[in-house]
């Protein structure tokens, strides 16, 4: 016990490491603030494209993205994305990578998010707004987007949510987000407790919402 | 080396493939084993959780919810370092596989449970009041009555959760369990060749596709129900 | 019938929830036999003493007894009673997930323990007592309301209580489902079971009751026959609802 | 040529390369990049990933050559090219200090030994296991190794004899124990056809050895003077590693600065 | 009112859904400042016919001429057009999550680029015409069904249109709340909107309509004054359909 409490909740150590993982931590927070509203935009595109049922090519062909990146471990993707681009004469810094493997994994959930809330504006919603003049971009814009954003905000907070828990894997290409900052600290000092001290971090940031979400879920079961 | 060949020789290399071919083989059954146990781990604590948790003893649900609610906002790669460093620092070295499996399984449990309570407290109270009118028990009408059409309610939910939730076995390759990215990953720098890499994106698409199809397959089936 | 003897006695029933008393010492006999129906204005408190009758909802004070259980005694086994007190709801209740037959059988099978075959042959003839035997296969979600209270009748009937309560059980039909069920009730009277029905549906009491009740307020304001409340009433409360209903209809 | 040149590291690899508290990273061979790069007359960058992510960067051009601390091994000569070594390296295992140190290899039987993934520590123990009757798990990192030795999750960490020390002075709990000889050498890899980049770099390697600054910085990081035989100050006559794959055996003369 | 020049002209209309004929040849003309009814059985084609005069549907084959617009011309612009040719819903249709007055607002914004002063301006006025002003700020989940039809004609309204199309607009509503609509219907006539109505009310129909047009099997039947239609009927399935719908009025 006493080794386990040096080891994962070593006070000296906590305020050894705390500034370090500060930065780890900002990093984090603003690395999801890049990629939250672009999976979140492409995922919208994309759900657009599935249920606004102009084309049956277009919608299998984003059934097929979707399935696939739902499939792929986003750890593997981003291993591929950076290291494997650069043979394609493509060639990204850490960040663009990360955001690009982030980007092609979330699109993927967002769009099933979005979907879901925009099956659940009725037809006459476009109808009515198409006949008042209105054309479809802007039908889409003003009228049913909005209300199927409303449907689903509980899973498009908890989605947003897993995206922040999921910046953990761009510690393998070594983006010194939160993570990555401990685990670095942790092999500076040979002592686990930074990475306890993250978790304490993590909880910090996303419990907060957590609850916020369980709170939204909850009103819309009743 | 023109580009193509360039990319074939190094992506696609046939006899690094051959070569790394059973360790890739091995790590996918490790898959494969590790994220079967953590969907019926998972989803049976979850479930059970949901069921203690509806006993409506305060103790207990809030003790419930903080375990929900903590399990949800750690990442879990997080949670699998502390749970794979820190159990075995308190005496229960458990190996790899173990960690891995509990610590996904309980993150799974968290959602699960909140799915399941979320679909059983939707139901109408009428239901448990005239199971009970016919003289069963308590337990009898959670499990023929509540239960039945509580996790009916939580599938649609859960089945993105226990996709992106087994996926993470990928991530057990952090902490030494010798599935395929770990698998991979060693073979392709020992071999200095992403092929390996690429057999495990290979293996990992064969293994989650199905997974994903059957997953749109439920939810329609029980949306049309 | 007057021979008969008494199956649902209650005295002195009270049930406050949190300050406010909602049962200010209930008395009501129903004999064995009987249909006795509780009528009387929203809010009187009509459902809850029913759902005291089986214990649905605990009583404050006062005395139950119900098919010989004595429902205050704290060593009650409720389970037990409770196969002895059926009970009809006004939103029918069924299982969603079950097929009318199996919704007929559970109780049979996992209370009384009876086997498959045997809580079949006894589901299959509650079903064709309300005339559903061809709709055992389907889901509650499949039927009309008036065909799903018939199956929630079944539902009761099937464990072979000594009494039924009903709350209510033809107000959430629609006005041409409504005969279908009553006419089952009916039926069921004509075989004995004696039933205790809340019911806003003052034509069929007047028509069926053994027994009519009087509520409001929280106490049994009066009871008697059919007649004597219908035609001549007593009490002024009693007057003035049944007027007020009568009023109600001419509309 | 003003692009900076870029490189790489395995950042829980002290002292060779760990990360700064401030952030960055340092080490013995932050440092040996440092001054290649000065006398190469270019600027450098250092990154740090994992090592099993290095070589697949170095191929995929990401890198242009790797300053982590590769050990020169007849397998790894096959697909990539090596300057000559700028140290020597042997194995030694890291232990708890409760525990007895090891004498022979023997005594490994029944324990478990923690290596980090993709490097020839993983290889050794991949090919020894079998024969000394151990078993032995993979880390994403050597942090991670060394952690698992204090978690009670293994008995040994074993790699690089420099590494190992640093770790057992840095950590009271630990201490070093047996070594295993190897005769292995530390040296830059590059891709398989880049003959130039390998041979300026090897150029500039020579110049660093013959005037000791490759001693000094050995002497900074790691505490011991190395002697004559040691590759970081013995001088190889021609270009990469003798008796590996890619030795060019054409007798070169520096030309330094 | 026969002076008046033809503002929406429907001739020879033909519309398939795949092989059902929906519409076979429908023709039809509406003059300025009239209130068109048309009736007509369940399925006869009545919504079809009105979606395919703003487009909502796109006619198989035919012509139609509405507010001065080609619509079978393939180079017309359709949002344009249905700026002089409004529509209102059987399902209001309104925007849940903008107020009435924002309902009313958001065409004259985006679509006809108004200032927001001046397109509030507007859209209270129109619902001040449907008696709603003091519900501007209201949501539509906070009104009843008759004031959001209401706002609806309001939405309708303010663009300004030459001539409204209404399907069935109080179908969805209680009985208490359908007069307040054709109340505002009947107001927008005597402002001299143009309006061809979908209805089941016949009493409506009789009393206001200017024309009466008679669809069945995706043709028009018959068309005339309301007292045409209603007292001298002359195809013999105008006459079924009138008698059919007498007989259920007097159940
Ligand atoms: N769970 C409860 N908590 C607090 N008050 C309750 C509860 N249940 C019922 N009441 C109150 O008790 C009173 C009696 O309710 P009850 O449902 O028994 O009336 P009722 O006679 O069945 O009326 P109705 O004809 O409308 O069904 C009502 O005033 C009601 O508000
Ligand atoms: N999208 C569609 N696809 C196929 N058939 C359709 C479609 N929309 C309508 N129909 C068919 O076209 C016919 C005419 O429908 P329409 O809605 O125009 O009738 P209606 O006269 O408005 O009836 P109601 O009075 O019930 O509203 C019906 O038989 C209907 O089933
Ligand atoms: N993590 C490291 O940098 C260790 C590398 C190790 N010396 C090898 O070459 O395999
Ligand atoms: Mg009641
Ligand atoms: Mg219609």
């Amino acid at each position: 016990m006493e080794n386990f409490i040096q080891g994962f909740f070593n006070l000296q150590v906590y305020g050894e490491v705390f500034p370090f993982l500060l930065n780890g931590l900002w990093t984090t927070i603003w690395l999801s603030a890049i990629v939250i509203p672009i999976g979140a935009i492409s995922g919208l595109i994309l759900a657009i494209g599935m249920t606004q049922k102009n084309s049956r090519l277009v919608y299998w062909l984003i059934i097929v993205y979707v399935d696939f990146f739902r499939a792929f471990p986003p750890l593997v993707l981003l291993i591929l994305v950076y290291f494997g681009w650069p043979f394609l004469g493509i060639e990204l810094n850490k960040l663009t990578a990360v955001v690009i493997a982030f980007g092609l994994n979330n699109a993927s959930y967002y769009a099933e998010v979005f979907r879901a809330g925009l099956e659940g504006v009725s037809k006459g919603q476009m109808e009515a707004a198409r006949s008042t003049g209105l054309n479809k971009r802007k039908a889409l814009l003003y009228v049913v987007i909005p209300q199927a954003v409303r449907n689903v905000l509980p899973d498009l907070i908890g989605n947003s949510i897993e995206v922040v828990k999921l910046t953990t894997i761009a510690s393998v290409v070594a983006l010194p987000e939160l993570l990555r900052a401990a685990r670095d600290a942790q092999s500076i000092v040979y002592n686990p407790s930074p990475v306890m001290l993250a978790a304490l971090m993590y909880l910090a940031l996303l419990w907060p919402l957590t609850r916020w979400l369980g709170r939204l879920e909850h009103k819309r079961g009743q | 080396m023109d580009a193509a060949t360039g990319f074939l020789f190094t992506f696609f290399n046939i006899d690094v493939a051959r070569q790394y071919a059973d360790v890739i083989g091995k790590g996918t059954l490790i898959t494969l084993s590790a994220g079967l146990a953590v969907i019926v781990t998972g989803i049976v604590l979850g479930t059970l959780l949901a069921i203690v948790r509806s006993l409506g003893c305060r103790p207990l649900s809030l003790l419930i919810v903080a375990f929900a609610d903590i399990m949800r906002s750690l990442p879990p790669l997080v949670l699998l370092i502390i749970l794979y460093f820190g159990l075995s620092e308190v005496g229960v070295p458990l190996s790899a596989f173990a960690v891995t499996w509990i610590s996904l399984s309980l993150v799974l449990a968290a959602y699960a449970e909140e799915s399941v309570w979320a679909g059983i407290t939707s139901l109408p109270k009428g239901q448990m009041e005239a199971a009970r009118s016919t003289g069963m028990k308590w337990w009898q009408t959670m499990r023929w009555v509540i239960l039945p059409q509580g996790i009916r309610r939580a599938i649609p939910p859960l089945t993105n959760r226990v996709i992106s939730i087994t996926k993470n076995t990928a991530l057990g390759s952090v902490v030494s369990l010798n599935e395929i990215l770990n698998n991979a990953q060693g073979a392709s720098s020992y071999s200095g060749n992403p092929t390996p890499l690429m057999m495990a994106a290979f293996a990992y698409v064969a293994i989650f596709l199905p997974l994903v199809i059957f997953s749109r397959w439920l939810e329609r089936r029980w949306i049309q129900n | 019938m007057q021979t008969n003897s008494t199956i649902l006695d209650v005295s002195g029933l009270c049930k406050k929830y949190g300050n406010t008393d909602v049962l200010r010492g209930v008395n009501l006999q129903v004999r064995e036999g009987e249909l006795a129906c509780i009528i009387g204005p929203s809010g009187s408190g009509k459902s809850t003493m029913l759902r005291c009758c089986n214990l649905l909802e605990s009583p404050t004070s006062g005395n139950i007894i119900a098919a010989s259980h004595e429902l205050m005694n704290p060593e009650i086994d409720i389970n037990r009673m409770r196969q002895d007190v059926g009970m009809v709801f006004q939103q029918f209740n069924l299982y969603p997930h079950l097929s009318a037959l199996n919704n007929v059988t559970l109780a049979l099978r996992k209370v009384q323990n009876k086997s498959k075959d045997e809580a079949q042959d006894i589901a299959m003839q509650a079903l064709d007592q309300v005339g559903l035997k061809n709709k055992a296969m389907s889901k509650p979600g499949e039927l009309s309301g008036g065909q799903q209270q018939r199956v929630a009748i079944a539902r009761a009937v099937a464990l072979k209580p000594r009494i039924i309560l009903f709350d209510e059980p033809t107000s959430a039909l629609d006005p041409e489902l409504v005969d279908d069920v009553l006419n089952v009730m009916c039926d069921l009277r004509k075989r004995g079971m004696t039933m205790v029905v809340v019911t806003h549906e003052m034509a069929f009491a007047h028509a069926a009751a053994d027994k009519v009740i009087f509520m409001d307020e929280g106490v049994v304001v009066e009871s008697g026959t059919a007649a004597d409340i219908f035609e001549r009433p007593r009490e002024g409360r009693t007057q003035a609802f049944l007027a007020r209903y009568a009023n109600r209809m001419r509309q | 040529n003003d692009a900076p040149l870029r490189t790489a590291v395995d950042a829980t690899f002290a002292p060779h390369a760990m990360p700064k508290l401030g952030g960055g990273v340092q080490g013995f061979n932050v440092d040996l990049g440092e001054e290649i790069a000065k006398r190469l007359g270019r600027k450098i960058v250092v990154e740090a990933a994992e090592f099993s992510g290095l070589v697949p960067g170095l191929n995929s051009k990401r890198y242009d050559f790797l300053i982590a601390p590769v050990t020169v091994t007849p397998e790894r000569s096959k697909s990539l090219l090596f300057t000559e070594g700028y140290l020597d390296t042997d194995y030694t295992f890291l232990g708890s200090a409760k525990s007895a140190p090891i004498e022979n290899l023997e005594q490994l039987k029944g324990k478990t030994i923690a290596v980090n993934k993709g490097s020839n520590y993983e290889g050794w123990a991949k090919e020894n296991a079998g024969k000394y009757g151990f078993r032995y798990d993979v880390y994403g990192t050597n942090a991670d190794a060394v952690q698992a030795i204090q978690a009670g999750r293994a008995d040994y960490n074993l790699a690089g004899t420099t590494v190992v020390a640093w770790a057992a002075k840095r950590n009271p709990a630990l201490k070093t124990s047996y070594t295993i000889k190897t005769g292995l050498v530390w040296a830059l890899a590059f891709r398989k056809d880049d003959k130039e980049g390998r041979t300026s770099v090897s150029n500039a390697l020579k110049c660093m050895k013959k005037d000791g600054t490759v001693a000094k910085l050995a002497q900074k990081w790691f505490g011991f003077e190395p002697d004559a035989t040691n590759a970081a100050v013995n001088i190889t006559p021609g270009t990469g590693v003798p008796d590996m794959d890619g030795y060019d055996a054409t007798p070169v003369t520096p030309t330094c600065s």
